[in-house]
């Protein structure tokens, strides 16, 4: 009995059969008819799922034939694995998408009907292994959907209701052509039978059969530019129906696809190109795109198109057994992801995407749209981010760069506009924000959680450590959990977990991963430490810094290119996240973000064109790379160039660096950048060192591209008012000189780097920590608004002397260590242009150097400024030991220079010769412990001498406007301080050199992608005739494009 | 002359696609673009039998008139006459719906031209 | 229009009461014109008639008529040639109209006047800022009642021993020691 | 340590010598430029005595910790400088510390007074202390391109980074000097020299009427001795490291006396005959013209002297 | 060497608003005991007096004659007397002639910015007497009640020779520790203070501008 109801055909019938009965019930009691509604959605979910578990339990498919009349009589259903999974999804969120639409079911009785009739005719198409049956499935889902159109009755939802009919009946028309057609060449109609008569279908007849069966069905999955219809129905009708059509829909038109793609064999390419070109133009328009609803159709376009050129190609490429990661993946993702996304849009109601700020105050919604948002953009651990791994790989396996490249930039795109909303999200505007009923979260978070649970399950079943790789992200829902708590425990949990968790990480690696294990790890726990100065809440900020740091250890644990990805996106995605924290962040998270994918996507290209040639993934195999090897290693340093922040690379950075967080900044510049570091090193390690193909000449252009940076960075620090922005622009110049470093490519080039690395680490992190005090006790960042502070943040003032003294290069403190190894690299190697320009951007690191000391803390003390107190000192803590180790390593430059030289060792010749404390190169020497000693005394005697001279004389400590004033007084504060403007005899001086070329490049590029949009959806003229036109130009087109001409 | 049944037939069909066409893409007025549709179907409903059709063959029914072991050759193809049955009665359905739309675009816009249905675009 | 200053003022004369003209120089004409009248006179000569240029604003003290008579030298490019209005007014009412919307350098002649004499021109910016004079509190110094020997005496204290004679006397004396024997 | 003791010893006596003969040097160039005018000048002890009557001053006031060690820092760096360079070629008594680093040593270490100046001035809240330091490190940009491609084109003469090296590769008659070696890297130093000196028209970040003589406009007293000695051991120490890059070195004291009297002549002679130019004037022109002599000289170095 | 003298307190700054007091010392200025060798302070006096720094700050009409002082003709550097910009740096003030009661503010500034030991050469009658302007309204009649004067050279104006001769008589002073201004000044301050402020109506800024 039971075994009898819960046979799939009941999938059909129960649904059939009260659909019917349900106009009638509800004449008489609309709420049994409700009732019976919701059991029967029930019931369908319940057969299907536990025909899924039966499945997954290895029980053998169902077919199912009805009446026992073969067909296309009567109907015939398979019910395999495959199908079970997409009706059980199907109907998932048919139950849970009805949810949001209640008030639609109370108004309009007979839709309930409809809907579930629609839910049938999907789980139909999924089903049936018959042509015809096939018709009437996407007959009776589009008559359905008509239904759920007509009956909105809004003028807008009626109009583009009847522009999909026309629309979709022309596509069923040309698929019922083209089934009958394929009837009369192999007198079949089931796709089985017609795969054992493929020889059968040839000549125009068949080559016309094909094309119309395929437009049948591939306008069913709207591809551009035959989808205006689609679009306008995402935008106008009730968001649960949109979801349905989006999600449910969708899929069955794309299993039907799935089905007939063995039939059109020669085909695959065209289909791979309507996908494709699907892909690439609806997220091109999706950028133009402002109305959330519309935008997401774009997106739902797009996700369709890139799965039929991903089922295309992997059938092109024979690897059909890849299918089940990639689509399924990319299917899941989509349906779990988008079906979510339409109904937060319907849940918040707010049309344009400007106009979903507030969110941010309401802590749930943000997390459920930042799910679904970032598995759509594709980030782990969510399915989407598999399925593309697996399908970048198999392309560039296959050799399909071109290909390649529309995926990762059609996901670039995609995640440009699906960013931007997230952005408008994030702003923080309390008074706009939604008030939403907490009910109607339950299914959208269902959704969102169901996306982790896939993610993690995916990342089970590929045999990965699940749980090591996706530390990360336990850490973060744990944390997140936790968030009720005070704000000084979680950041005590934080740092405490984070060093159990990292020190045997630590301890067991070894060379470069052990060097930058020390950096990234002990490091970044010593200036994470910083964060206990705040002892407010900050809602959300702990779990993602535990996932940050979490995410670093990672990203060192990694043995293969896969599970660096892994960390390296969820590095990505917690960074851009916690800089969104920042008050001003709003402006330039968006360009972080694309700026962070593109780097991870060229990251991801050059993996997988190793991938392609080796076959492995491990790591270690990159060296193994010979033909590709100049390709990936240019991928792999463009990808960590871009987070490195090279010259002209480098837009987002001094916004995100400056606008995060103010402790948070340390941590970004200090450790995270460095991650890029890492990554460079590691790619040259495997790849640079062989010095194959025309790797050499990269280099080359790398230490240009790296002095370059260097100059820049300091320039533009030169004239930045904001002491964030202008440590940030440090930064950018800083890392260029380690970028060169690595360029040269010898032994002491990577001491050079290792060493400039720590160093960087060390001071940066210290300026970062000391302005975040600063910024915390004046409240403003702006320069010119400080002044004399020397008197007030006595620490903080020592700290910052100590840093630009280690960063400017002057001895006796580390940054000149630095600098000599760099100077007798490039010598080293010949590289004496570089050499000079190395030295000239250091000579203008200097001037910003001395302004930030200058304008903030000597000069002129504000009044209102009288009262500040010195920086908490757990703020100093971290501070004050990295002040040790500057010391420390000044004194004993050994202690740094050993251990790097040590991980190092055994790649290059060696070049660097100690003599007792005594450094030698071929070229020059330098002795930093004698040095530091006779610095020491030249410095003290003077001193003593001078304490002596003051004896004999009245020495009176006097006060700020106690100066020589042209015998005036100083009226202001304000206006004595030298502080605005500070160089601007250089900017008069360098002029156009100074033009922000690289902003307007940018700038350029996202003008010019909009402009591609807009230009691409000029096609979409809202006329319904029009969009006729373009289905049947798209059936002529498919049928030239497949040879139909010649 | 010598036409065979079949050729009248679907080339009538193809004209009445075309012709159906025609309308449904020049076309302003909905209930015009309904009636287009509806040729359309016709058309293919017609090519849809004809495909099943033998030259000379007869009716599917198998009894004495029929060899049993020549029906394969001689016996017209049933199953595309039925399914036309089916497709019918969906393209009744389809038509009905535009239909329906139609009524409440006029009730709503008080107009019938697809000019005036462009809310949406872009 | 004639360029001739003397048509000029001919032709001036039939709205304006001008009075006392006279032409010191071949470049300069002097002329008077009632208080109410002034500024729209002057605004007519720098307007209409290219009198461009404020070349000074002062004023002279007659204690003796009672009146202060304020000097706008104005100065036509064109021709190379001033005209200087005079105003008269009242000693007592020490009040005119400001011209700093002429001409923005008048705004610092007027305070130089207010500061020195004590003349008020309501509106002018930063009238009552210090000029030249820091903490001034006595009655401005320029006014001819202002006894200045006796401020500064009283504030400055002569120095023991100083001899004051009266210059022409003394020069007298050291140039034609003669002469002076023989009166 | 007995290799320190005999080693700061002799350090202090260079010490000691130098500054001597930085301050009559000093002296020196004053009344050659008062001969110029037609003055008879100075007398030879007047930096002394100007130096004597601050150490003398009464009273003084301090701006603060900084304040107070600007004038240290800056003795630091002139010392400092002194130490790292070689005073005397094949001299044990003249060659100070160079042993402790090379000539990017003493490069950087240039850095070090400047940046202890530009702190104590800074703190001293003074408008112009500032803006004089701004100028002069914005100059010292501009000219330490052209001075440092200079010096990478001895460099890669050379093929050193020691100073002992560099020198005593010209050893051996006038015409090895890197002057006639390697003219347009000599042509760039000496046009790097120029702002390095602080003469017209070069002079503009300590102009002395428009922002009373920058950043020392706030010291004073002791403080200001300090900077008077420091002027002449950083000048003098300058003079030598140019002497031995470009000039041969000295293996004697009349012979690096005679060189560093005429190395600082040029800027004096050119001093006298200009103007002033505004600081971004001097940027520019330090990063026009001496530049790409700089860049010329080096290959010049690549293509001529190593084929 | 000294120790201030604690029974006097710091100065009221009484001239300046209640926040503007924070910017400025109140300090009270302490008086210089010489060096405790008496050679040492000889040899110092002697130093002293052969190296005059001159404020370059010309006061009054006067200054126009030091110009001339430094240039080929009279050659004053020989004597080791130069110009220096800023008062901090300068140990001579030369009062160029008369001085109004708005100069007479700055030159208060500068004098108390400048270093002791310092000493004040005061040119021209005016200084002294008020010369030609002694009626003014704004010329103080007597300047050493006002600043400590070390030195008058009489004269409307005085030549360059003349300045000359006095710049040798002041070292003559300095050699023999006569010139003592700063120190009278500071002891006397009550009173140089009181009849600064007699004149100067608008004192808006702190009692000793240090």
């Amino acid at each position: 009995m039971v075994e009898g109801l819960l046979a799939p055909i009941n999938l059909i019938i129960a649904a059939l059969g009260v659909g019917f009965l349900l106009p009638l019930i509800a004449r008489s009691s609309a709420s049994i008819a409700r009732g019976l509604f919701w059991l029967t959605q029930v019931f369908l979910l319940l057969i299907s799922s536990v025909w899924l578990l039966r499945l997954i339990d290895g029980a053998p498919a169902v077919e199912v034939i009805t009446a026992g009349i073969q067909p296309p009589f009567a109907i015939n259903l398979y019910f395999g694995l495959f199908e079970a999974f997409v009706v059980s999804a199907v109907n998932l969120s048919a139950i849970l998408g009805s949810w949001y639409l209640i008030d639609y079911f109370k108004s309009r009785a007979a839709s309930m009907s409809v809907y579930l009739i629609l839910t049938m005719g999907i789980s139909g198409m999924v089903m049936t292994r018959d042509l015809f049956n096939l018709f009437i499935f996407i007959e009776i889902t589009a008559l359905a959907t008509y239904g759920l159109l007509a009956l909105d009755k809004r003028p807008a939802s009626l109009a583009a209701g009847f522009k999909y009919i026309i629309a979709t009946s022309l596509a069923s028309t040309f698929f019922l052509l083209g089934t009958m057609l394929l009837y009369h060449l192999t007198g079949t109609l089931n796709i089985d039978d017609m795969l054992l008569h493929m020889d059968r279908i040839t000549g125009p007849v068949g080559l016309a059969a094909g094309v119309l069966l395929l437009v049948g069905v591939i306008i069913e999955l709207k591809p551009y530019p035959a989808n205006g219809w689609g679009l306008d129905v995402y935008e106008t009708v009730p968001a649960g129906v949109a979801a349905m059509i989006s999600v449910g829909v969708s899929a069955g038109a794309f299993f039907a696809l799935y089905k007939i793609v063995p039939l059109l064999g020669d085909f695959l390419p065209v289909v791979a190109a309507v996908g494709g070109a699907t892909f690439l133009a609806s997220n091109f328009i999706g950028l133009r795109q402002r109305n959330v609803r519309r935008m997401l159709g774009y997106s739902s376009v797009a996700q369709m198109g890139l799965m039929t050129l991903a089922l295309a190609v992997l059938y092109m490429l024979g690897k059909s057994e890849y299918v089940t990661l990639v689509i399924g993946g990319l299917f899941i993702n989509h349906l779990l992801a988008k079906a979510g996304l339409f109904w937060l849009a319907g849940v918040v109601d707010r049309p344009r995407t400007e106009a979903w700020v507030g969110l941010r105050h309401r802590p749930i919604l943000l997390v459920i749209l930042g799910i679904l948002l970032a598995a759509l953009a594709g980030f782990p651990p969510f399915p989407g981010f598999w399925g593309k791994w697996e399908l970048i790989m198999q392309l560039s396996a296959g050799e399909l760069p071109f290909w390649v490249f529309v995926v990762l930039l059609g996901s670039l795109l995609e995640a440009a506009y699906l960013y931007r909303w997230f952005g408008f999200a994030l702003q923080d505007d309390e008074t706009r924000a939604p008030a939403v009923e907490p009910v109607k979260l339950i299914p959208v978070g269902l959704f969102a959680l169901s996306l982790l649970a896939t993610g993690h399950l995916v990342a089970d079943w590929l045999g990965l450590e699940a749980p090591r790789v996706l530390v990360p992200i336990y850490m973060g829902i744990i944390l997140y959990a936790l968030d009720g708590m005070p704000g000084r425990l979680k950041a005590l949990l934080v740092l405490g977990a984070f060093a159990v968790y990292a020190y045997p990480v630590v301890m067991g690696l070894e060379g470069l991963h052990w060097l930058f294990g020390l950096i990234l790890l002990l490091g970044g726990g010593v200036i994470a430490f910083a964060v206990l100065h705040r002892s407010d809440a900050r809602r959300g900020f702990y779990p993602l810094l535990g996932m940050l740091l979490f995410s670093l250890a990672s990203l060192l644990e990694a043995s293969s290119t896969l599970e660096f990805f892994f960390a390296w996106e969820v590095l990505t995605l917690s960074s851009y996240l916690l800089i969104s924290m920042g008050r001003g962040a709003r402006e330039h998270i968006l360009t972080f973000l694309m700026f962070s994918l593109g780097s991870a996507f060229l990251i991801l290209a050059g993996f997988g064109f190793a991938y392609g040639e080796t076959g492995s993934i491990l790591l270690a195999d990159l060296s193994k790379v010979e033909k590709s090897a100049t390709l990936v290693f240019m991928l792999l340093t463009l990808g960590f160039l871009v987070k490195a922040g090279a010259a002209g690379l480098h837009v987002w950075l001094p916004g995100a660096y400056s606008e995060a967080e103010d402790d948070f900044s340390a941590l970004l510049s200090a450790v995270v950048g460095k991650a890029a570091i890492f990554g460079l090193l590691l790619a040259a390690m495997h790849l640079a060192v062989n010095g194959v193909g025309a790797i050499n000449q990269v280099l080359y252009v790398v230490s240009w591209l790296g002095l370059i940076s260097a100059l820049v960075g300091a320039l533009m620090a030169l004239f930045q008012e904001d002491v964030k922005k202008l440590l940030a622009y440090s930064s950018m110049g800083q890392v260029g000189y380690i970028v060169t470093a690595i360029a040269v490519s010898s032994q002491l080039g990577w001491v050079a780097a290792g060493y400039l690395t720590v160093n960087h680490l060390l001071f940066k992190g210290l300026l970062f920590l000391a302005v975040a005090g600063l910024v915390y006790q004046t409240g403003t960042r702006l320069m010119y608004q400080m002044g004399g502070l020397i008197k007030n943040l006595p620490m903080t003032y020592i700290s910052v002397l100590i840093g630009i003294i280690a960063i400017s290069g002057v001895p006796p403190l580390t940054g000149f260590g630095g600098k000599w190894l760099l100077l007798n690299a490039l010598f080293d190697k010949g590289w004496y242009w570089q050499a000079g320009l190395a030295f000239f951007a250091s000579a203008v690191a200097f001037l910003y150097l001395f302004r930030l000391i200058h304008t903030v803390f000597l000069g002129q003390r504000k009044q209102a400024h009288k009262d500040l107190r010195e920086a908490s000192w757990l703020l100093l803590f971290p501070q004050i030991l990295l002040i040790v180790a500057i010391m420390a390593f000044s004194i004993w430059p050994k202690l740094l220079i050993d251990p790097i030289a040590s991980s190092f060792a055994g790649i290059f010749p060696e070049a660097l010769i100690w003599d007792g404390t005594m450094l030698k190169t071929r070229l020059g020497y330098w002795d930093g412990f004698m040095v530091i000693n006779i610095v020491a005394g030249v410095f003290l005697v003077p001193l003593l001498i001078l304490l002596f001279l003051s004896r004999f004389m009245q020495i009176q400590k006097v006060k700020q406007f106690n100066i020589v004033f042209a015998a005036e007084r100083p009226e202001t504060p304000e206006t004595t301080h030298y502080a605005y403007n500070f160089f601007s005899f250089y900017e008069k001086a360098l002029g156009p050199l100074l033009k922000p070329r690289a902003t307007a490049f940018w700038d350029g590029v996202s003008e010019w992608s909009h402009t591609i949009g807009s230009t691409l959806r000029v096609l979409y003229t809202g006329n319904g005739q029009t969009y006729a036109l373009y289905v049947l130009f798209y059936v002529v087109m498919i049928y030239i494009a497949v040879g139909g001409m010649g | 002359m010598d036409l065979p049944v079949s050729t009248i037939t679907l080339s009538t069909g193809l004209a009445l696609l075309l012709i159906g066409m025609w309308g449904m893409l020049t076309q302003k007025n909905i209930i015009r673009m309904i009636i287009g549709f509806s040729l359309i179907d016709t058309g293919v409903h017609m090519i849809m039998v004809t495909i099943g059709y033998l030259s000379g063959g007869t009716a599917p029914i198998i009894n004495d008139a029929v060899d049993r072991l020549t029906a394969l050759q001689d016996v017209v193809d049933p199953v595309p006459s039925a399914l036309v049955l089916t497709a019918i009665v969906i393209g009744l359905g389809i038509t009905a719906v535009m239909l329906a739309f139609a009524v409440q675009i006029h009730d709503k816009k008080k107009s019938l031209s697809i000019e005036n249905c462009t809310e949406s675009k872009w | 229009m004639s360029n001739d200053p003397k048509s000029i003022i001919e032709e001036l004369s039939d709205h304006y009461q001008i009075s006392e003209i006279k032409e010191q120089k071949a470049d300069l004409l002097l002329l008077k014109i009632p208080k109410e009248d002034a500024v729209q006179f002057i605004r007519e000569l720098r307007d209409g008639q290219n009198y461009t240029h404020l070349a000074f604003m002062t004023v002279i003290d007659y204690i003796e008529s009672g009146i202060f008579t304020l000097t706008y030298m104005l100065h036509n490019y064109a021709a190379h040639h001033n005209i200087a209005v005079h105003v008269d007014i009242d000693r007592e009412q020490t009040e005119m109209e400001s011209i700093h919307e002429l001409w923005v350098h008048a705004a610092t002649y007027q305070r130089e006047l207010r500061e020195m004499y004590g003349i008020r021109f309501p509106g002018s910016p930063r009238l009552d800022d210090d000029f030249c004079l820091e903490g001034w509190d006595e009655i401005p110094p320029m006014r001819r009642e202002f006894d200045t020997v006796s401020y500064s005496r009283e504030r400055f204290f002569d120095r023991e021993g100083r001899i004051t004679t009266d210059p022409r006397e003394h020069m007298k004396q050291i140039m034609y020691p003669i002469h002076t024997d023989n009166d | 340590m007995e290799f320190w003791a005999v080693k700061i010893g002799y350090f202090l006596i260079t010490l000691g010598m130098v500054t001597v003969y930085g301050l009559l040097l000093g002296a020196i160039i004053a009344r050659t430029m008062a001969r110029v005018q037609g003055r008879i000048g100075i007398p030879y002890w007047q930096p002394f005595l100007d130096i004597i009557k601050n150490l003398g001053k009464r009273t003084a006031v301090s701006h603060g910790v900084m304040f107070y060690m600007g004038p240290v820092f800056r003795i630091a760096g002139g010392i400092g400088t002194l130490a790292f360079v070689p005073v005397i070629y094949g001299s044990e008594m003249f060659s100070n510390f160079h042993f402790a680093g090379d000539l990017l040593l003493a490069m950087y270490f240039i850095f070090f007074g400047q940046l202890g100046m530009a702190l104590g001035a800074g703190e001293s809240g003074h408008p112009f202390s500032a803006i004089g330091v701004a100028r002069g490190l914005g100059q010292m940009t501009a000219f330490e391109l052209p001075f440092v491609l200079a010096i990478i084109a001895v460099v890669i003469q050379y093929d050193t980074l020691s100073i002992t090296e560099i020198v005593a590769a010209q050893q051996g008659g006038v015409s090895n000097w890197t002057l006639f070696t390697n003219p347009l890297a000599v042509a760039a130093a000496m046009l790097a020299f120029l702002g390095m000196s602080g003469y017209p028209p070069f002079d503009v970040f300590t102009a002395p009427n428009e922002i009373p003589i920058g950043p020392p406009t706030e010291y004073h007293s002791s403080f200001l001795a300090l900077m008077a000695t420091n002027r002449a051991i950083f000048a003098s120490a300058k003079l030598i490291l140019f002497m031995d890059l470009f000039f041969g070195g000295a293996t004697g004291l009349i012979e690096m006396i005679i060189k560093t009297w005429a190395i600082y002549m040029v800027a004096v002679v050119v001093g006298a005959s200009f103007p002033r130019f505004r600081v971004d004037q001097s940027i520019r022109f330090f990063l026009r013209v001496p530049t790409l002599i700089g860049i010329a000289s080096i290959a010049f170095v690549q293509i001529f002297l190593l084929g | 060497m000294t120790t201030k003298d604690q029974s006097l307190g710091p100065l009221a700054n009484d001239g300046l608003s209640p926040e503007e007091r924070d910017l400025f010392s109140d300090a009270r200025p302490v008086p210089y005991q010489p060096y405790p060798i008496e050679v040492v302070e000889k040899f110092v006096n002697w130093v002293r007096a052969n190296s005059l720094f001159m404020l370059a700050f010309g006061t009054g009409c006067g200054a126009v004659e030091l110009n001339p002082l430094m240039t080929a003709r009279y050659d004053a550097y020989r004597f080791g007397f130069q110009p220096r910009p800023t008062p901090r740096q300068a140990s001579v003030f030369m009062i160029g002639g008369y001085a109004s009661v708005k100069t007479l503010k700055r030159i208060i500034r500068s004098y108390e910015q400048m270093q002791g030991p310092k000493f004040v050469v005061a040119l021209g009658i005016c200084p002294v007497n008020g010369g030609m302007y002694w009626d003014s309204y704004n010329t103080v009649n007597q300047f050493d009640l006002y600043i400590p004067v070390d030195l008058y050279i009489t004269g409307c104006m005085p030549r360059p020779e003349v300045l000359l001769a006095g710049v040798l008589e002041l070292k003559k002073k300095i050699k023999e520790g006569r010139a003592d201004g700063h120190n009278r000044y500071i002891e006397n301050l009550d009173w140089y203070k009181a009849n600064q402020k007699r004149i100067i109506k608008n004192w808006d800024m702190p009692d000793y501008s240090w």
